[in-house]
This record gives structure tokens, C-alpha cells and sequence, in this order.
């Protein structure tokens, strides 16, 4: 299955792009991207925690199981206002 | 109407029509400043994740609504480059009375601090810039 | 400027000019009510004891000047009579930090309700009228 | 010596004026003129307190005693905001 992943602000800045496509295996968990994405970004591998994580747009848990189509982003630190 | 804008917020149509049974308005304005944790600042570049900041403050706006029933909430945030002294983020809440007023215009804009995927970068007068992270104080 | 006025409230006039220093700007209104006390209101006469009124107001801005020294605060009363939806009073906080914005924005409609020597009388539908009593609740 | 007393709003309607000028001897305290103006106004009478009353535009206690000149006001509740 294909996700697509946003990277925003410093994450995008770390990462170099502000998307990626991406071929995952079923049953691949938020918190088992984070996981991958931290042997490829030195900056997320830095993390302890995994940050703030959206899948299609809302809040989910690392234990979201990733679907088909999603749209998954990891976000730094926010700062509105 | 949209939550966010990258146009400078109209402050002005935002107060416009109260209900006629509101009696208390209450303005929240967030203003870039001159500096920020003792650094002098020149502007802020404001980075939304778009379609999700939209969800999310329509989300704080439902929740807003159950908890202050009598108020109404109008809320926009400024996205892109801005410059000191301009309005990044707005938050108007009418209602009958002034305490709901100030409780519902306090809470939104701190739930919007605290939830809205939103990001800062600070530019500094020696032409550096970075990325705001409010966790790190 | 006087704090209080026979004209319209300048809201917009009100909001000018932060210092660069200002991060959190907080604006309340007063606006009249279509009712008050479970009694339908068509509109408001507010009279004041003019020069009193201005001396207090004035020393509800000293006091609130000590209490939040990094505040800029603007206060602005109409007198006369006013319509459901035209604002009666105006208060405006500048500071660096929402918090203390806030907080003697609070603080200046607070005092001003209780000690600026300004009186209402309520308009009913029926044309009757009556001065409001907000001690008698 | 004189004093002038100023009625707002529901006093000025008991009243029936907005002003009085009126002879008061040396001495006379805040409290003092209230309850003389007792016997005038059958409102005033009814008021177990003397209201917040203010000599030359500020807040002052009943104990006050008047100079002349003074511009006095016995203030209904105020209702501002």
C-alpha cells in the first residue's frame, strides 16, 4: 500500500522536501514509520518520543495502523498565534 | 469563511453584528513583536498545515460551543510573512454576558496555541532566521 | 482624550498603533441588549456625573498602570441614548503578553462598572423606563 | 458658609432638579447634609445608609466636613459599562 507523507516547517527543512510517497507494508503502525524515518533524517532520530503525528488531518495515537491513500504527517513543536 | 487567511486579518468586519442578545464583546489580537525571549525580532514567516489547521480550529469551535453555549466564536489566523506590528491571529467572542466573553476568548486562543498546526520562523535583525519552538523555554 | 464621549465609539481608532514591544492587544465592548433581567429593552440613556466620571477613570487607568506596568490600557464611555447593538463602553489592553492583556482589560471594565459615576435607564417596549439598580438583584 | 448639591439620574427624579445651592454652618459633615436632605426627600428617607457620596468630584466618607465652595453629590448605584 501507498501513503504519502508532509513534512512542515523544521521537519521539512530537516528532511529536505516537503513530501514523500511511500511503499509500506499492511498492518504498519505511525509510531513504525516514525521509527523508519529516523534511520533516514539524523534529526529524527534525535527525538526520544515521537512527536505530534496527523493522519489524514487528526490527531492519532502511534498505534494507528496506516491505511492505504493516508495522508501522515509528523509536527514539530507548534507555534500559532 | 475560512480560518485561515493570508491577506491581513479585517479586524473591523469581525467585530461587525452582534446578536441583539449579545451584551459583551471580547477581542483577542496576537501582534508580531519586536523581540522574543530577550532576542530583537524583524518578522515572523507563519507555515500552516493548511487543510488540518482548518479541521482543528473547526474542531476548537465545536468544543468552544459546548462549552459556552450562549457565545458566539469567530477566530482567523494570518498565514505568511508578517511584519512588526501586524495581527496574526484573532479571536472574537460575543455573548450575553462579559464573564463568558473573556472565558471563551481566553480558552480559544490557547487552544489554538497549543493544538493548531502552525509554525513560526523569527527573523533577526543580522538577517538570521529559526524556527520557533515554544516547548524548549 | 476624555473617556467619555457623546459620539459613537471609535473602535477602530481604539485599535491603532501598537508599540513594537506589544504582543497581545485585548478589546472589550459593551454593547446594549434587546433585554436585561428577563425584561425586553429597546434601548439605553446613559448619563454621567461628567467631570467625576472622567477623574475616576482616570484613576482607574493610574492604578491599573501600577498593577500591570507593561500594559497600555484605553478606556472610552459613551453617554447619551443608545440603540440595541451600539457599544457603551470600550476598554483596550496592549502588553507584550496575552496574560497580563487580559487580565486588566478584566480588571478596567470590572472597576469601571463599579466606580465611575455612570447611570442607566432602561427603555421598554411598552415606553415605559426605569433606572437600572444593579445593587437591588 | 455655601456648598452646592449635585442629583443625578433616579435622585435628580426625587429631587425634581439637577442642582441646589444651599447655606450650611461651619462644621457640617458629609452625613450631616444626607440627613437633612432626609427630611426634604421622601426617597432619601427610606435609605437606611448614607449612599457613596463624593465632595469636589472624588469619594469621600460620611465623616467629611464640608468647606466652602464644595460641589456635593450623593450618588445613586452606579450602572456603568
Amino acid at each position: 500500500m501507498q501513503i504519502r507523507i508532509l513534512h512542515f516547517a523544521s521537519f521539512r527543512d530537516a528532511v529536505g522536501r516537503d513530501a514523500d510517497v511511500r511503499e509500506l507494508s499492511e498492518g504498519t503502525r505511525v509510531r513504525d514509520l516514525w521509527a523508519s524515518l529516523g534511520h533516514e533524517v539524523p534529526l529524527f532520530a534525535r527525538f526520544r518520543a515521537m512527536p505530534p503525528a496527523a493522519v489524514n488531518r487528526e490527531y492519532v495515537s502511534g498505534e494507528t495502523v496506516l491505511q492505504d491513500g493516508d495522508e501522515v504527517a509528523f509536527l514539530p513543536p507548534v507555534a500559532g498565534g | 469563511m475560512s480560518y485561515l487567511t493570508s491577506s491581513p486579518i479585517d479586524v473591523a468586519s469581525l467585530l461587525l453584528e452582534a446578536r441583539d442578545s449579545d451584551g459583551a464583546l471580547c477581542l483577542f489580537l496576537g501582534v508580531v513583536r519586536n523581540e522574543n525571549e530577550g532576542r530583537p525580532t524583524t518578522g515572523i514567516q507563519y507555515e500552516a498545515y493548511g487543510s488540518m489547521a482548518e479541521t482543528e480550529m473547526e474542531r476548537i469551535a465545536r468544543l468552544l460551543a459546548t462549552e459556552f453555549p450562549d457565545v458566539e466564536l469567530r477566530m482567523q489566523h494570518r498565514v505568511g510573512r508578517l511584519s512588526v506590528g501586524e495581527a496574526s491571529v484573532a479571536v472574537v467572542a460575543l455573548s450575553p454576558h462579559r464573564s463568558e466573553a473573556f472565558a471563551a476568548c481566553r480558552a480559544a486562543i490557547d487552544r489554538i496555541k497549543t493544538t493548531v498546526p502552525i509554525w513560526k520562523k523569527e527573523f533577526h535583525p543580522d538577517g538570521s532566521s529559526h524556527w520557533v519552538d515554544p516547548t524548549k523555554k
